[in-house]
């Protein structure tokens, strides 16, 4: 992979192109955008994208590789798919941001200190263990490892505490805590996904 | 009227002790209460939401949502999946139509699944159970149930994002459903047609990772409720009901506001309104208590 | 036939008209002073036993003379339509009733106002006769069509295909023009019913050339006879009496007499030698029409760069090339379907060079329009064209190749991008000949004091370009079709695109407007209808638009005539020549019957059967002049018929109040106004006269083109004629009226009759 | 009861717009016989609601007139309104076609004298207006309507409205017996000209015409603007009635939107262009913007561009507005980002005008004839279509211009068929 990322890149060619058609999530449909711009409108988090998607787009088209994989924009997505619905074209936005994200990841070109990079990270492990999410212990890995360790923690604990009030936080959860039965089961059939998932993006020049 | 049966989806915060649930417990009352028998899918597990993304890659995040449906095609056969959380429906709903229209996704998810001894057909329907409540039981019916009218109550219908887009309620439009407002009105409570952030996104995604920008959006949509004169908001999503209700505090101290506004999920207003229990319409897992329904229910 | 006049008045007391006025007084004054030999009053003229009332005092009474006191012109057409009598109709419904309040103190005015249009009516209807058709033409089934491209075979083979014969005439020495030359053509359909949006789905590609078909089919055909290397070298005639020179390279020339003719001269492309910014000296910078001679050489292999001969791996294509654009050697219009082009070729190296050959395409506005021309877009994108909104700033060389510098506009951000070839998007520039009216054209852009002092200069550059004729016409006003703006022929009409100033004679086709073939081919359809039509409209000796079915046409009194040429000028449809004795020629059927030779002519000596200086003229002499101290003064109204008249028709529906002082005559167009009529209105004493025509200039509204304009050129010299009268020239206004302002024509009106308060009654009633 | 003379020889034309009526005229005056079939009461269509044309700003009412005055004059014309072609057997040079019509419950004695109008009360929405006025149950659709004849609105006839009407008509013109009718005539060929109609608004939902009083169409600004219309020719904002001098234009509205319509309408950039012209000549203080994807001016359509860019009061805004949302003043608010170097916009306006696009006026399924059509619902010239012809805005989304040309050489395409048929040749 690593010859790839410094893989010389023209401008306005294809090549850029053809690589996220081929590798990232429903990249076949980044052609097809035009320039309207209403999913950089309809986006919920404004401003806080260096790049709006369709400008991302574009840069695909004009082969701006780098600039794309390693931008933070794509890691702006809160998953709303106002985008989507509202695109003339049918292009599943969130899903190539999402796509762009991961195949950045997974290069080892996305920003290091993005936050939700971090949690979508986390998240996922976390999920891994037990095939089911452990929201304490995921909150407070993020206390740790995303925020300012005690600092966050602290500043969340009033949360904490109504929600244990609430019984809706369960301070057991961290010690053992919800899983599956069929744990193993679960890694399988995961660690094949991933296989042939890596099979297909190989066979594209991954 | 015969019992009503679904192969039940509850997800992972709606477990006991995480943070929904008591979205489970009050849906469990209005089932009782409407003849619905909700069987849970054995071994289900996580959907990955739509922050997964990171680690898992297309397959591997389609791959967990299959093998719940796989699941249930065996366990339950026969039964519509019904979801609450409106991320696991997202992602179950998404997988399976991805799959019925990628036949080469569908080989590599079953050649996946073997590996677990599963196999999946990824035909039955996968509902949110809002879904359910309006198209296979209707508005008559949910209000020929309500015991105690919920008057003298304004509520705003939150129906946030993922349970809008990009399925939605049939019918709806995605810039202004009307069924939460619907349903407010039938069970004897006073709608806001005319809330504007109705859609509006909570941010949930970034709840943890950047509050900052969450809890902006979670201002506007608390304010434009309060401009309403709302006595409380209601929501079909538990990423909803926490982000909007519990950082209410930590938005206080950041923006000088006063908010303490209840959020609530339908199934409790509808425990609440078909005269079960505080504790059966889990109003205790309340973080801001939604006093004027507990007087209800005291009723 | 004057001797046996029969006149018959009707008087319709219907709609109120009975109750609003004195019905017995109208028809008094019909027999006393109209001279009516019988009027019969009813209840309900447009009724069936209404109408049969007329019908009977025509067929056995023997009435040749007929006048209808009921409702506006306008209304009830078709239950008043005896085309076998004259007949005038007053206008008492809309003209007077519903144009004034119904109160006791207006009453007598409102009489006033029906007596006279009583008058006026019998007036008018004394000095017509009933319309005869020449019998100039017979109908004349055969179509010339000039130019073999795909616009001028598809003319002939749609007119072929309704029964008429073809003489189909191309200079060059092959038919198919520009279209055979394609390598593809631009898909003429949409996505098929069904298609769905999506990444891989069946949309529109280039579609094979058909033209070998059309040209074999073209010469397969018996109705059409074809005359290659052949021009024009002299038309002349008529629709339905056309007679042209079809004269050979070699010199041979043969004549052949026509119904009509359909240009179909086609385009050339742009001159790029000037865009030398553009890199147009640069081996690998070709135009799109260049690239379609590589593609072509290609068959379906590669398309290989001149410069070297490789294989080309990346192409620009530089859209609007020298377009929109005021510079000098710059095309000032856009020709459209440029983008359509450009998706079209960067499929030719799609296909032909392999799907990883790089193909960007700069636009500024992306002109795909329409379903077919979307679905083309999306086409294109689906092939993974890149299309980017670039200002593109110059090409430079290098080496082999070439460079585009270009602003992307979307990602803000200045780029140089190398290609192996670049394609310039050039303008269609259109194959008309010399205009007409290119002098006056010019003139009429300056204000009018200058445009005498400008004249020589303008001739003078004018004349230094010398473009060949297509036509070669020796009408009076020019050798061929009068040009709209920039050299295109099309007409300038919205609602009537065929509408060309020579009658009988159809551009289509890229001579019209820069178009593609699918266009062209619609266009060419539409221009041989008409081209039938004219033949067989002339044939019976009936008017072309406006006026269809008219069958006066203009005559003179040759005694009178001075040969001063005022109507071969002024004629805006080139319609009157000038026979061997130097008098006029009116060629009945190039005449659109709008009357401004009638306008035109100082002596009074040019008239239609049914509208001359007298059925005018005669109903402003008619009316009831009341003395000076009457307080009653009369403003006479000349209003447009397709307009102005309507607007007051409308006004007075819609509950407007018109002035009780007015008396309203409609005319053909502003341009048949006869100066007489307003010098003789004055003597008799109307104190003020308000002409009301179409918008003229630029952007004219005129059906008849140029009739608003020479009505106002001509009332420009009234000042004088009021000077010598000495009354204050305020008296006499022309003003522009659409038929919208029915809110403002009467008030144009009004502001007369305060006028006539200002400067007072005038002093020549008698 | 109506009867119709025809033949094989005859033309059937559907749909009485500017191509339908073109294309009638057209072969009439050619000498053939034409029965022109129209399903409002009057002629024009579409083209009658507009009030000026692009790119001369003249008005279509001209044209009219002039269309209008031939078709009275010619004989060789029939023309039915209230009718709707219900079905078409046969193939081309013997065609069978059955058309309704409806009860205009008003007969040729009608003088439009106005007398039934001046004693009922009864009201509708004008659809002449698009509903943005009110006419009496008894009613002239509009002042040029050709045929210049009332009508009674179904909805009054049984009612004591409806026998004021008839009682107050001095001609026996009131009909109130009159019913459905289906008749059945021959025809040698078609023409199918039943245009378009604007793709309705409110169902792009984030524009929010279905929520907000001050956003509203392009096809409602052109009455708006029209001094016979609902407003009298001022442009004011249908919230409050304040004059609406800071005006956006909303292009490619459901047009080049496969939520709405595939295709792109071709007249809508041209439309905003034009009711540009009508703000800024309204008010000297005037502010326009037009929010667009892609300006599609062509040939002489480019100077008109040019004209309107040249005015220092117009903005252009590259960008397909993201959603309107309504401020506490009513002030429609637009939000979204000028796609050029990426600048976030949220722009009130006094008023916001959609350039919705055209849609076919017969939707998929519902041709009463085999007919091939496109996806976008378009009719495609295809030989398996026999002696049926697309005249017009049928055929593709045209502006007038394009659309005459079109429907003139429709008319010989039906020509060719009925000369066949003749046998005879014109």
């Amino acid at each position: 992979m690593s010859d790839m990322n410094t893989a010389m890149i023209e401008k306005y060619r294809n090549s850029f192109l053809s690589e996220v058609e081929a590798n990232v999530e429903e990249g076949e449909w980044v052609k097809m955008c035009m320039q309207c711009g209403v999913c950089a409108g309809s986006c919920p988090l404004g401003n806080a994208w260096e790049h709006t998607p369709q400008k991302i787009f574009m840069m695909i088209r004009a082969g701006k590789r780098d600039e794309v994989l390693t931008s933070d924009s794509m890691w702006m997505c809160t998953s709303c798919y106002n985008c989507i619905v509202r695109c003339p074209r049918e292009l599943p936005i969130t899903h190539i941001m999402h796509g762009l994200a991961h195949y950045a990841k997974r290069l080892g070109i996305a920003p290091k200190e993005q936050p939700t990079a971090k949690f979508a990270q986390l998240f996922w492990d976390n999920l891994m263990k037990k095939g089911r999410v452990n929201e304490l212990k995921l909150g407070v890995d993020l206390y740790f490892k995303v925020g300012e360790g005690m600092k966050t923690a602290m500043k969340n604990k009033d949360i904490g505490l109504a929600m244990w009030k609430a019984k809706r936080l369960n301070p057991m959860e961290f010690f053992g805590g919800h899983s599956i039965k069929d744990v193993s089961g679960l890694h399988k059939i995961i660690a094949k996904a991933q296989e042939l998932e890596e099979a297909r993006i190989a066979k594209h020049g991954g | 009227m015969a019992k009503r049966e679904y192969s039940f989806y509850p997800g992972c915060s709606s477990q006991k002790g995480a943070s929904s649930s008591n979205y489970l417990v009050s849906v469990q009352t209005m089932c009782e209460e409407l003849d619905i028998q909700l069987n849970e899918i054995p071994d289900w597990n996580c959907c990955a939401a739509s922050i997964g993304y990171a680690g898992g890659g297309e397959l591997p995040r389609l791959a967990l949502s299959a093998r719940n449906i796989a699941l249930s095609e065996e366990h339950n056969p026969g039964q519509d999946i019904v979801a609450t959380c409106a991320a696991c429906w997202l992602a179950t709903r998404e997988t399976q139509e991805r799959l019925q229209h990628d036949e080469g996704l569908l080989a590599e998810a079953n050649t996946a699944l073997a590996e677990a001894g599963l196999k999946l057909r990824a035909d039955a329907p996968i509902k949110h159970m809002a879904e359910v409540l309006i198209q296979d039981i209707g508005y008559e019916e949910i209000g020929s149930k309500v015991k105690k009218p919920l008057e003298g109550i304004k509520i705003a219908g939150y129906v946030g994002c993922q349970t809008n887009r990009p399925f939605g309620i049939a019918g709806e439009s995605y810039e202004n459903p009307k069924y939460l407002d619907k349903l407010v009105e039938t069970l004897g409570a006073d709608s806001i047609p005319t809330y504007e952030k109705k859609v509006q996104c909570c941010g949930g995604a970034l709840a943890f990772s950047e509050p900052e920008k969450s809890q902006e959006m979670i201002k506007g949509i608390i304010e434009a409720a309060y401009d309403h004169g709302a006595d409380m908001i209601v929501t079909p999503c538990p990423v909803c009901q926490m982000n909007v209700e519990v950082y209410q505090d930590q938005i206080n101290a950041t923006h000088g506001t006063k908010f303490k506004m209840p959020v609530v999920y339908y199934s409790t207003l509808m425990s609440v309104a078909y005269g079960r229990s505080a504790a059966d319409a889990a109003l205790n897992g309340q973080v801001i208590p939604a006093k004027k329904l507990e007087e209800i229910a005291a009723k | 036939m004057a001797d046996d006049k029969k006149f018959a008045g009707f008087i319709c007391t219907g709609c109120g008209i009975g109750d609003r006025l004195d019905a017995g007084q109208l028809e008094a004054v019909a027999k006393r002073e109209g001279k009516m030999a019988t009027c019969q009053q009813h209840e309900m003229l447009c009724s069936k036993d209404g109408v049969q009332l007329i019908r009977n005092a025509i067929d056995t009474d023997g009435a040749t003379h007929i006048m209808i006191a009921a409702c506006s012109r306008r209304a009830k057409v078709e239950a008043f339509n005896f085309t076998d009598v004259a007949m005038s109709r007053a206008n008492l419904r809309e003209g007077v009733i519903w144009a004034r309040p119904n109160t006791d103190e207006n009453q007598e005015t409102t009489q006033d106002m029906a007596d006279d249009y009583i008058r006026m009516a019998c007036a008018e209807v004394k000095f017509m006769t009933k319309p005869h058709a020449s019998g100039e033409q017979a109908l004349n089934k055969t179509i010339l069509v000039v130019g073999g491209g795909v616009t001028g075979m598809t003319a002939a083979l749609e007119t072929a295909a309704a029964g008429f014969s073809v003489h189909l005439v191309e200079k060059t020495g092959a038919l198919g023009g520009w279209a055979a030359k394609w390598h593809k053509r631009i898909p003429t359909r949409a996505a098929a019913d069904g298609v769905l949006n999506g990444t891989n789905v069946d949309l529109p590609m280039p579609m094979d050339n058909d033209v070998d078909a059309m040209i074999a089919a073209v010469q397969g055909s018996d109705k059409i006879t074809v005359h290659l290397n052949s021009t024009i070298t002299k038309t002349s005639g008529a629709p339905g009496r056309f007679s042209a020179d079809i004269t050979t390279e070699s010199g041979s020339t043969a004549t052949e007499n026509f119904g009509a003719i359909i240009q179909a001269s086609g385009w050339k492309a742009f001159d790029a030698s000037g865009l030398t910014y553009l890199g147009s000296a640069n081996a690998d910078v070709v135009t799109n029409v260049e690239l379609e001679a590589l593609a072509k050489a290609a068959g379906d292999g590669p398309i290989k760069r001149p410069s070297d001969g490789k294989e080309v791996k990346s192409v620009v294509f530089v859209q609007n090339a020298g377009q929109n654009s005021k510079e000098e050697g710059h095309l000032p219009y856009h020709s459209g379907i440029g983008d359509l082009v450009a998706i079209k070729q960067a499929m030719y190296f799609k296909a032909q060079n392999g799907k990883d050959c790089d193909t960007t395409i700069l636009f500024d506005n992306l002109r795909t329009p329409g379903a077919a021309g979307e679905d083309f877009y999306r086409s294109g994108q689906q092939q993974m064209v890149i299309f980017s909104k670039g200002k593109v700033n110059e090409v430079t060389s290098a080496g082999n190749g070439a460079s585009v510098s270009f602003k992307d506009q979307i990602l803000d951000e200045d780029v140089k991008l190398d290609a192996d070839l670049v394609v310039l998007d050039l303008g269609m520039v259109p194959n008309s000949g010399p205009n007409p009216y290119a002098v006056t054209d010019e003139l009429e852009k300056l204000p009018f004091q200058e445009r005498d002092k400008h004249k020589a200069e303008v001739e003078a550059k004018i004349a230094s370009v010398t473009i060949e004729s297509i036509l070669n016409l020796d009408y009076r006003q020019g050798t061929d079709l009068p040009h709209l703006v920039n050299g295109f022929t099309d007409s300038h009409f919205i609602c009537f695109p065929y509408e060309t100033r020579r009658s009988g004679i159809y551009a289509a086709g890229p001579v019209r407007r820069p178009m593609d073939i699918k266009q062209a081919q619609d266009d060419a359809t539409g221009a041989a209808m008409k081209a039938i039509q004219a033949a067989v409209n002339a044939g019976q000796g009936s008017a072309a638009h406006p006026r269809v079915g008219d069958l006066s046409f203009p005559s003179f009194r040759k005694e009178g005539c001075t040969q001063c040429k005022r109507c071969t000028v002024e004629c805006p449809f080139g319609a009157i020549n000038e026979d061997e004795q130097r008098y006029p020629q009116f060629n009945e059927s190039r005449c659109r019957r709008c009357g401004t030779c009638m306008g035109a002519c100082p002596v009074r000596v040019i008239s239609f059967e049914n509208y001359s200086i007298d059925t005018v003229g005669q109903q402003i002499k008619n009316v009831d002049m009341p003395d000076e101290f009457s307080e009653k003064p009369r403003i006479l109204v000349l209003a447009c018929e397709n307009d102005a008249y309507p607007a007051l028709d409308q006004a007075a529906m819609s509950g407007q109040e018109i002035s009780p002082w007015a008396r309203i005559i409609p005319v053909r167009c502003l341009g048949s106004v006869s100066l007489s009529w307003v010098t003789d209105a004055m003597n008799s004493g109307y104190d003020g006269i308000v002409m009301m025509g179409c918008q003229r200039g630029a952007d004219y509204q005129c059906h008849f083109v140029r009739g608003s304009t020479m009505a106002a050129e001509r009332m420009m010299k009234v000042g004088d004629t009021l000077q010598t009268l000495n009354l204050e020239p305020e008296r006499v206004i022309v003003h522009e009226v659409a038929i919208t302002d029915i809110e403002r024509a009467p008030r144009l009106i009004k502001e007369m009759e305060e006028v006539v308060e200002k400067v007072g009654m005038s002093p020549f009633k008698f | 009861m109506t009867e119709v003379v025809a033949t094989n020889e005859t033309i059937l034309v559907v749909g009485g717009g500017i191509s339908g009526m073109t294309a009638a005229l057209e072969a009439a005056e050619t000498g053939k016989k034409v029965v022109l079939v129209e399903k409002l009461p009057y002629l024009g269509g579409r083209v009658s609601q507009l009030y000026k044309y692009f790119p001369k700003l003249c008005h279509p009412t001209c044209g009219l007139e002039i269309n209008q005055r031939r078709a009275k004059m010619n004989p060789n014309l029939t023309i039915l309104t209230m009718a709707e072609v219900t079905n078409i057997e046969g193939e081309a040079g013997a065609y069978t076609a059955t058309v309704k019509l409806s009860p205009r419950h008003v007969n040729d004695n009608c003088t439009a004298c106005g007398e039934c109008a001046k004693v009922v009360e009864t009201e509708f929405d004008d659809e002449y207006n698009y509903g943005m006025s009110k006419r009496k149950g008894a009613y002239l659709p509009h002042v040029m309507a050709h045929p210049m004849q009332y009508v009674i609105d179904p909805r009054i006839v049984g009612t004591d409205e409806g026998q004021k009407a008839k009682d107050a008509c001095k001609y026996n013109a009131v009909d109130l017996d009159m019913q459905e009718t289906e008749i059945k005539f021959p025809a040698g060929a078609v023409i199918w000209a039943t245009g378009w109609q604007p793709y309705d608004a409110a169902k792009i939902q984030p524009y929010g015409y279905d929520r907000y009083d001050n956003v509203i169409t392009n096809v409602e600004f052109e009455r708006m603007a029209d001094p016979k219309g609902p407003t009298g020719g001022k442009i004011v904002r249908p919230s409050d009635g304040k004059e609406a001098k800071n005006v956006a234009f909303i292009q490619c509205a459901g047009s080049r939107d496969r939520n709405h319509l595939y295709h792109c309408s071709r007249i809508c950039c041209m439309a905003s262009l034009k009711q540009t012209h009508y703000v800024v000549d309204a008010y000297e203080d005037a502010k326009v913007t037009i929010y667009y994807i892609d300006i599609r001016a062509i040939d002489r359509f480019e100077d008109f561009y040019a004209t309107v860019q040249a005015m220092d009061n117009v903005t252009f805004t590259k960008s397909k507005v993201a959603n309107i949302k309504a401020d506490k003043d009513g002030n429609p608010v637009c939000y979204g980002v000028d796609t050029e170097g990426y600048h976030r916009y949220e722009n009130a306006h006094d008023l916001v005008v959609l350039a919705t696009g055209m849609e076919p006026s017969v939707a998929k399924g519902d041709f009463p004839v085999d007919i091939v059509i496109n996806r976008e619902g378009f009719i495609e010239a295809d030989a398996a279509n026999g002696g049926v012809f697309a005249a017009g805005s049928a055929s593709d989304a045209l502006d007038v211009n394009r659309a005459v040309q079109h429907a003139t050489g429709a008319a010989l395409k039906a020509i060719q068929v009925v000369n066949r048929v003749a046998g005879a040749e014109a």
